[in-house]
């Protein structure tokens, strides 16, 4: 990924931050600058919102592949969370290991380094779940 | 609105064709193609191209012209424009071409697809076929194609009880219809316990859940009532629906993992625009990019309850020789997956089942077919319905 | 075939937009479209989205899914398909939108195009845009896009004997424009000289003739005759006519460096379905990627005679205020080159003109508009009338 | 460029092979698997033929871009060259100075390396053009 590819969404990795819809009241990650439900009444009119950072395993897989991003990381699990505020969000799931996972574990959200050196050669940090217990 | 007929086929071997290049691939089906419906190359009106990922694997854009300039059509200076949908691409160029011809705009148009992935490593064909999935919010994080598919695996043997087995019986089958297939980039047959012995991919989903990249191209030509009347073919087949539709392009943005509401909604239109349904099917081609993916759009068109599609099969369903014949191509998985190819050749299996040109593999009393082509997780769904009339 | 109108534009500021992503410069253009139609999103029918580079770019395909998706559509199920053509990606979407309008497919469409190159280095740029060009044949000896522009400059001066000053004739006249378009790239003003002595890119042409590699995204909503008189847009603007045509991809490959095949046949094919020609248009979008692509498609179409279209610029013609007002937006070299998006920009600056909004770059009398939008060297080319009716 | 890219041409830039059409006679490079102007007749009917190494500047360049693959020969010369054959063939120039290329200058081809070393790490020869006095 490229610098200015990797900072414009560092904010929203960062800190989480979706967008709600004024008008049905639904949150979105990733943030979005219409709400396809209301849209029309919605534009220009979607509030940032930070996501809670707690949630439970929705659905979760530990992938094998040599994918030269995460070669590094390899095997490594990866996660679907349904979030507390209503949201689901995928990620790495970290600091277990793969036969303690279950639907329905609970697990928060964390800032750690993604991937070692990408092809841009930038070092790149975004969240990932950790178990919340 | 006017009646579109496939009036020629034409397809490559899928598989890796280290020694032939993507414009070789898609020349050899498109003269194929041509000669098979007997026409003459300034007969031919406008070409629909569907290619995925000539930009990232031999960083060759303006796929249209290529397509164009190397079947030889460039000099009679007809629109050639490449349609990308991902893994649907090929089933969207189709799409497009019913609409020119359906709607009068064009009497004869090439729809050509092609993919070329054994130009790159297979490390980088792995990222390149996650390019239909959310770069910035699924793939950044790690999120594969196959990750993501792995995730509704798990979620469906969770919601619905289903057994690892069930999910297993899809390639099964798939390679036992591919076997008797020519043109399937895979022809060995394979048993439930080789799928789950196999390589893991993405838990639990194992390198014989996954279709492979496919090197191949596969062509039809579409053609309006008028034409077929010059043409006179022996068998006329005519697409009597075709529709496209969208979803999420994420799969954490929908709100059920287990629901492809654009295959739905796609199917559902594509059978309405026939006047016909899917109990009327007798041949289905799902898009089993992976099993699971094969087996939730079997449960989505209403072919098999939900949470069910593996019992289902484990009791002969799908089977050539059953109520309704699934994948008698081989599917995604045994006859290949190259992606811009991947729609247009389900098209072109169906063609040959409904010719009654299929061999050991023929279905029999083929009337009906229905084609089903995904991109992603679901983000997008065409379905084209096929009769003999 | 039914009329089809244009209801509805919208785009960004063509430039560096280092903070904006791929996705969110279409989702700008796009919101605006859909209010300046005033309709709501359950209108819109289908989606056909122009991009060339994102598969290179950020390793993004399925982009009619991105399209729809982060435009707040997918809910609809809509079809969105990605048309690629190279730097004719857009005005290819539009031939199809138009094509799907016009045949009664569809009342109302979506087209967008996109394009985000800021977020690779220059010098990948240089590679990616060249893209279009033969990869096998062109670009592996070193023949760039910018590289083979220039063969036919330089062929130009030698059969013509044109002069170096000539040929800069028109990045002056377009930055004359693009200085009074605020969504233009660059809004600064040249000089012939300045032109000819800038930074050397392939010898003739300078930095200053060649195209900028720009993001930025423009969207249409075209709409049917019916639609239309339930809108009722206070100027009715109508595509009066719309042609796609091809020719051999690579340079060598053409007996003559300096024909256009493609471009004369779109045209001719366009005048001819909106009944009109050449000297009934005032208002001239040429697809001037460099100076001199932009000068041989003028010759190319009738409005000036072989060789001599630069001293015709010299001489006045061209000026927003002469006989035929050429790139009032500034054109692909001042007002930017987002190559998904450039055919349909062009498009919306035809519809500001022939709206009378166009303020200090308005041409009087703007009744007609074409519109010409070309891949690489000239293998494909889309033009577009559109009119007041 | 990939290996499997590279080879599968290697003999075509080699020995610069292009393709006859028996029907009408047009010599075509790059090789066609079809005429465009004969078509159906010529499928399956093409031949091999060896293009004749001579001919002449037909367009000259020079290049000065930043391209990655090509940097390290920039500023270099391109032209596009009409053979004696009849066939077009772009290509750089190499063995002279810019000031000294001329429109209808005799040139020939020759093998040499094409780049460094590409993004794949392979070195790759193909054809440039020569003075031909
Ligand atoms: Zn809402
Ligand atoms: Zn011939």
């Amino acid at each position: 990924m490229t610098i200015p590819r990797y900072w414009r969404e560092f904010q929203h990795r960062y800190r989480l931050i979706g967008t709600k819809c004024p008008k049905c009241g639904r949150i979105y990650f990733p943030p979005r600058e219409v709400c396809p439900y209301c849209h029309r009444e919605s534009i220009g009119k979607m509030q940032k919102v930070e996501i809670k950072n707690t949630g439970k395993v929705y659905s979760y897989t530990v992938i094998h592949q040599d994918v030269p991003d995460f070669k590094f990381l390899k095997p490594y699990l990866f996660i679907i969370a349904e979030m507390d505020s209503g949201v689901k969000v995928s990620g790495q799931l970290v600091d277990v290991s793969p036969e303690d996972v279950r639907i329905g574990m609970p697990v928060r959200i964390s800032f750690r380094r993604i991937r070692e050196e990408d092809r841009a050669g930038i070092i790149e940090y975004g969240y990932k779940f950790i178990p919340d217990e | 609105m006017r009646d579109v007929y496939i009036i020629g086929i034409g397809q490559t071997k899928y598989g890796e064709h280290w020694e032939k290049s993507l414009r070789a691939l898609v020349v050899e089906a498109g003269l194929k193609a041509i000669e098979d419906a007997n026409i003459y190359s300034k007969e031919i009106q406008a070409i629909f191209g569907g290619n995925m990922s000539a930009g990232s694997t031999i960083y060759q854009d303006n796929i249209g012209s290529l397509i164009s300039d190397f079947s030889g059509l460039s000099v009679n200076r007809i629109p050639a424009m490449r349609i990308e949908n991902g893994s649907a691409s090929g089933g969207a160029a189709v799409h497009a071409g019913f609409v020119s011809v359906a709607s009068g705009f064009y009497d004869t148009v090439l729809v050509g697809g092609v993919e070329k992935l054994t130009d790159v490593s297979m490390e980088d064909q792995a990222e390149i076929v996650s390019g239909e999935v959310d770069q910035e919010w699924e793939l950044f994080n790690g999120g594969t194609l196959a990750g993501l598919q792995a995730l509704m695996a798990r979620r469906y043997m969770h919601e619905y009880g289903a057994k690892r087995e069930e999910i297993a019986m899809l390639p099964v089958l798939s390679h036992e219809h591919g076997s008797e297939n020519p043109y399937a980039h895979f022809r060995n047959r394979i048993k439930v316990e080789d799928v789950i012995n196999a390589t893991m991919v993405a838990d639990p989903l194992t390198m014989l859940d996954m279709a492979p990249a496919s090197d191949g191209a596969a062509v039809l030509i579409l053609a309006s009532e008028e034409k077929v009347r010059q043409i006179k073919p022996e068998v006329k087949i005519k697409i009597s629906g075709s529709a496209m539709s969208s979803d999420f392009m994420s799969l954490q943005s929908r709100e059920n993992l287990l629901e492809l509401k654009a295959v739905r909604d796609s199917t559902e239109k594509a059978l309405k625009m026939s006047k016909s349904d899917i109990k009327r099917v007798k041949i289905v081609e799902t898009h089993d990019s992976s099993s699971i993916m094969g087996l939730l759009i079997l449960e989505e068109i209403g072919l098999f309850p939900k949470g069910k599609a593996g019992k289902y099969l484990e009791e002969g369903y799908g089977h050539k020789d059953s109520r309704v014949a699934i994948n008698t191509s081989g599917g995604l998985k045994a006859k290949g997956h190259p992606m811009g190819a991947t729609g247009i050749g389900q098209i072109v299996e169906s063609v040959i089942q409904l010719r009654g040109k299929a061999e050991k593999r023929q279905v029999h009393n083929a009337d009906m077919a229905l084609a089903i082509n995904v991109a992603g997780t679901g983000s997008a769904s065409i379905s084209h319905v096929l009769e003999v009339v």
